[in-house]
């Protein structure tokens, strides 16, 4: 079999330019080159693979100047046209990890060139990006680079040859919601058994199956001040402008609504009505309001209690419970949210 | 007559099976719509009283479903709520084949479904 | 939809008619709302008493967003 | 309680004028088993055939699957309050034929699922490939109501079992192990040290096709109780269900339940394992809600330290399985739950219809919506008349070179959900 191609991306410190003081930067194209961690990666390839070029970005300069980097970068992995794409190590390196987790998922996704990186699995780049492409789970210093290295070698490999990936545990990788079965060792009794005693002793034990819907995101700091405060109402509860010109369906809707309420001081049943299947909708009908209190907060933005009333709502139909399309429009609303200089949502359900 | 629950079904034996003395509403719907018509009762305050994924049959395979739910409403009861949105999301798991059958099979379907029901019955008439 | 916001970095609170749903979807800031078909609202009460019902429970929401918590935490 | 279980090893099964056992070879008399079989009037036709591991065999629908037993000494008999009288089992001395089982197969419901491959990729996942099966294939009189066939065969499968199981009687076993529980207050004394666990199994109850029997009693009308972990070894617990192959539990697996063997391994080193205890996954909800309380009752009151909870079934038992893990933990005993996913086709939907933090420690026999193609093997025992129709198969099951694309679903036994397999998903 023919040796893979492969195009490995690292930060300036693993290029050995330097540390925070070079992290600036800009990305840069050593074609032919081998350099850092990618010595060990090629040691570990052997004969299934080779590093025909280095891309190294500063951590700073690849976050602060996304837009360019990203084109940048992928007009080089382009050009390059390898195999796959391998990014990091990035161990617990925050802005590398994030850096390695966009661009190997736009590697994957816009030249669809197979990618994988690797990081520490409390760096934001592993929550951030591990649906989104395999990220080999390594330890929290470079000291781990061994270990790191012999994973992510051979799962390189593997998706450069698009061979089936096996499951998480047997990979290395960070399990990524997608569960694929395999053959353990030992029989599911005697794990049950094994991970009993360890429970009773209080010692660590993993479970086979981390129950869903229990990741928690830590709240944010309270408003400080909300007299000068953006809020932004969102809600589940499907309130659509009257006739429900974007057609959102009454349970799990394909898409979300976004409307805009300048100069809305209150919904009536002439203007607003609900697009939910799951609920008597005659009260929310009659009165919009009653799901999404835009009378309130006007009255509110009036008296100063709030600064601003967000000139936009969003509306989906989602019932209470968390299914997979109402978290991807959630993420995308809570950008355009952020982006508008959004201080707090309140979210109301029914 | 017993009063106190209610049978939401698409099984038509079920109609057939049980005399005036309970209340069964039949439909001529979907598995799912069986599950969300459940729903939608919740909604207005009755209680789950027998598990809508009863059986092993899987839905999308077995047409048919029938769930007993309280005659009597009163607060919402979260835990009905709760079990009746799984189990609404659950039947998308399962690929569609539930017109695929010989009519014989489609009579087996509604056995099973009236005997699953049947031990719910059997359960609410102890009380 | 709650958890997405709030990992967003914008602070959040959830008002919510049935709030171990709301707790079981990840929210922080939870303000009971009154119930399903109308959680700001009470058509059994006249115009005025209805909206000075939201606005209790808005008030509640807002004052929620302006306290710190620790974990899951229900404004009764 | 002391059980000693002799293990006869079986190395092959032959067809013969008499039956007996000699040097590990089975040899039946078909005449024999056929009377034994049609004993019940209901049974209008049996056929006998022999599968062994590495043929090109595949046998479906499964009904259950047996191991063949007898008691040597001690109270009652195999299958107590079903074939021998009620007594109360599980001391003495009991002889299995190890290494083989008798499955029955039959058509009960038009949409019947349960396929053991003898070889191939199927092979991989049904853990009675790896035995050597006597194949009872069971018609019955016309016009039968599925309740009284599906009795019929149940009960034809176990008479024919203790048949071949009373072989046994008079023979030297090649192994023996021994199997002990204590009363409450000597295991106290005997371990103070060590944590004391149990074990407590879900069994499915639901009605027709779905239902488990404990001593005979339908197990939808008991409530949670205990037994000495022996008891199920000498047949207290038997199948009487067949949908959803992949995660029932056929009489084989109560009688080698893995959970009580596997406890029984660290019993007096790491664990004082106190008792088995058994609860069921009733429709109506207010049984649920009774049953679980009662299996922690029951915990708390046998000052257990730790459990680990089995689970049998799709959908409805996932919630009694979470409302058992959340009350035992509620009350300061830990727990390990095994379980098995329905995760989609994809592995990208939510796997289980309920869920809860007090869950943290979970074992899983994996995906029974994976996919796998099996082949066309060279002999069918049963019929495939309806495999095409089964759980898990889709509209393109028959492919055009007679394999079959089926979810693992279809499988006897392949995400079995007392840890029988290594099978597990991450």
């Amino acid at each position: 079999m023919a040796k893979l191609k492969v195009v490995h991306y690292i930060n300036q410190f693993f290029a050995q330019i330097g540390g925070e003081e070079k992290a600036d930067y800009p990305a840069e194209l050593r074609v032919g080159e081998v350099v850092g961690p990618g010595m060990a990666l090629t040691q570990q390839f052997g004969e299934d693979a080779e590093i025909v070029a280095t891309i190294i970005c500063g951590d700073s300069y690849f976050n602060e100047n996304l837009d360019k980097a990203k084109a940048d970068i992928l007009a080089m992995v382009k050009e390059q046209a390898p195999d796959v794409f391998v990014a990091g190590p990035a161990f617990n390196a925050g802005r590398y990890g994030v850096a390695c987790g966009t661009i190997a998922a736009a590697v994957q996704e816009e030249l669809g060139i197979p990618a994988v990186t690797g990081m520490y699995v409390e760096n934001p780049g592993a929550d951030m990006f591990k649906t989104k492409v395999y990220i080999v789970s390594t330890k929290n210093s470079a000291a781990g680079m061994r270990d790191a290295v012999k994973k992510l070698a051979p799962l390189a490999v593997k998706v450069g040859r698009g061979e089936v990936i096996g499951a998480s545990s047997e990979e290395g990788y960070i399990p990524n919601g997608v569960r694929v079965n395999f053959f353990e060792k030992e029989r599911g009794s005697v794990r049950a058994v094994k991970m009993l005693i360890k429970k009773l002793n209080d010692k660590p034990f993993e479970t086979e199956f981390p129950m869903p819907d229990f990741d928690r995101v830590d709240p944010n700091p309270a408003v400080k001040d909300l007299a000068h405060a953006k809020v932004a109402l969102v809600t589940s509860g499907g309130i659509v402008p009257k006739g429900n010109p974007d057609h959102i369906e009454s349970s799990s809707a394909s898409h979300y609504g976004e409307y805009d309420i300048a100069g809305v001081m209150d919904l009536t049943e002439e203007t607003y009505e609900t697009a939910h299947g799951g609920y008597d909708p005659v009260y929310a009908n009659e009165d919009s309001d009653r799901v999404l209190p835009v009378d309130v907060l006007r009255d509110l933005e009036k008296e100063g209690r709030i600064g601003e009333l967000h000139h936009l709502f969003y509306t989906t139909t989602g019932n209470g419970t968390a299914v997979a399309s109402s978290k991807a429009f959630a993420e995308e609303f809570s950008k355009k949210l952020k982006n508008d200089g959004v201080d707090a949502v309140i979210l109301t359900s029914t | 007559m017993i009063k106190y629950y209610m049978i939401i079904t698409n099984n038509p034996l079920v109609p057939k099976k049980l005399d005036d003395s309970r209340i069964v509403i039949y439909r001529d719907i979907s598995y799912e719509d069986v599950l969300k018509e459940v729903r939608d009762r919740i909604h207005e305050g009755h209680r789950l009283l027998s598990h809508p994924l009863s059986g092993s049959v899987k839905p999308n395979e077995t047409p048919y479903k029938s769930v007993m739910i309280s005659t009597g409403k009163g607060e919402i009861d979260e835990e009905s709520l709760a079990i009746i949105e799984n189990a609404i999301q659950a039947c998308r798991k399962f690929a569609f084949k539930s017109d695929m059958y010989k009519p014989s099979v489609y009579e087996d379907f509604q056995l099973i479904d009236w005997t699953l029901l049947e031990s719910g019955i059997a359960s609410a008439d102890a009380w | 939809m709650v958890k997405e916001v709030e990992r967003a970095g914008i602070p959040v609170v959830h008002v919510c008619t049935v709030t171990p749903i709301s707790m079981t979807v990840g929210a922080n800031r939870i303000v009971p709302a009154i119930a399903i078909p109308h959680p700001l609202g009470n058509p059994a009460l006249d115009k005025d008493e209805e909206k000075a019902l939201r606005r209790k429970i808005v008030e509640k929401a807002l004052s929620a967003l302006e306290t710190e918590v620790e974990g899951q935490t229900i404004f009764d | 309680m002391r059980l000693e279980m002799g293990h006869i090893y079986i190395k092959d099964i032959q067809f013969a004028a008499e039956s007996k056992i000699e040097d590990g070879i089975l040899y039946v008399s078909e005449e024999a088993v056929k009377a034994v079989a049609l004993e019940d009037e209901k049974i209008k036709s049996v056929s006998f055939d022999i599968a062994k591991p590495g043929e090109s065999v595949r046998i479906t629908p499964v009904k259950d699957v047996i191991e063949p037993r007898v008691k040597v000494e001690g109270r009652g008999g195999i299958f107590p309050g079903v074939i021998a009288k009620v007594d109360t089992v599980g001391e003495g001395k009991t002889y299995a034929l190890k290494g083989m089982a008798v499955v029955t197969a039959g058509k009960i419901v038009g949409f019947q699922e349960g396929i053991i491959d003898m070889t191939g990729p199927g092979a991989d996942y049904t853990p009675f490939s790896k035995t050597l099966n006597l194949v009872m294939v069971c018609e019955p009189v016309d016009g039968i109501k599925q309740h009284d066939y599906e009795k019929a065969v149940r009960f034809a499968g176990f008479r024919v079992a203790v048949y071949l199981g009373e072989l046994a009687r008079n023979l030297t076993p090649d192994e023996t192990k021994v199997y002990e529980t204590c009363t409450i207050k000597e295991g106290m004394e005997k371990y103070p040290n060590l944590p004391r666990v149990a074990y407590v199994q879900m069994l499915q109850s639901q009605g027709l096709l779905h239902d488990t029997y404990v001593y005979g009693v339908d197990a939808k009308k008991i409530v949670p109780t205990i037994l000495s972990p022996t008891e199920v070894m000498d047949g207290a617990i038997v199948s009487g269900n067949c949908v959803s192959a992949c995660d029932k539990n056929p009489t084989y697996v109560h009688l080698n339940n893995p959970v009580v063997h596997d406890m029984f391994e660290q019993h007096g080193k790491t664990i004082n394992f106190v008792c088995q205890i058994i609860t069921n996954e009733n429709v109506y909800l207010a049984d649920k809600q009774r049953s679980s309380d009662w299996t922690a009752k029951l915990c708390k009151m046998l000052d257990l330290d730790g459990v680990i909870v089995s689970q049998e079934g799709f959908g409805n038992p996932d919630t009694d399985l979470i409302m058992n893990c959340k009350k035992i933990e509620a009350e300061g005993v830990k727990t390990v739950i095994i379980t098995d996913e329905y995760a989609g086709r994809d592995g990208k939907s939510q796997s289980l219809a309920d869920s809860d933090p007090a869950a943290d420690a979970v074992v899983t026999g994996g995906n029974a919506n994976q996919v796998v193609i099996l082949p066309k093997l060279d002999k069918v025992i049963g019929t495939l008349d309806y495999v095409t129709k089964i759980a898990g198969a889709s509209e393109e099951t028959l492919r055009e070179d007679g394999s079959l694309e089926v979810e693992l679903q279809v499988l006897t036994g392949a995400t079995n959900e007392t840890g029988f397999n290594k099978l597990s998903a991450r």
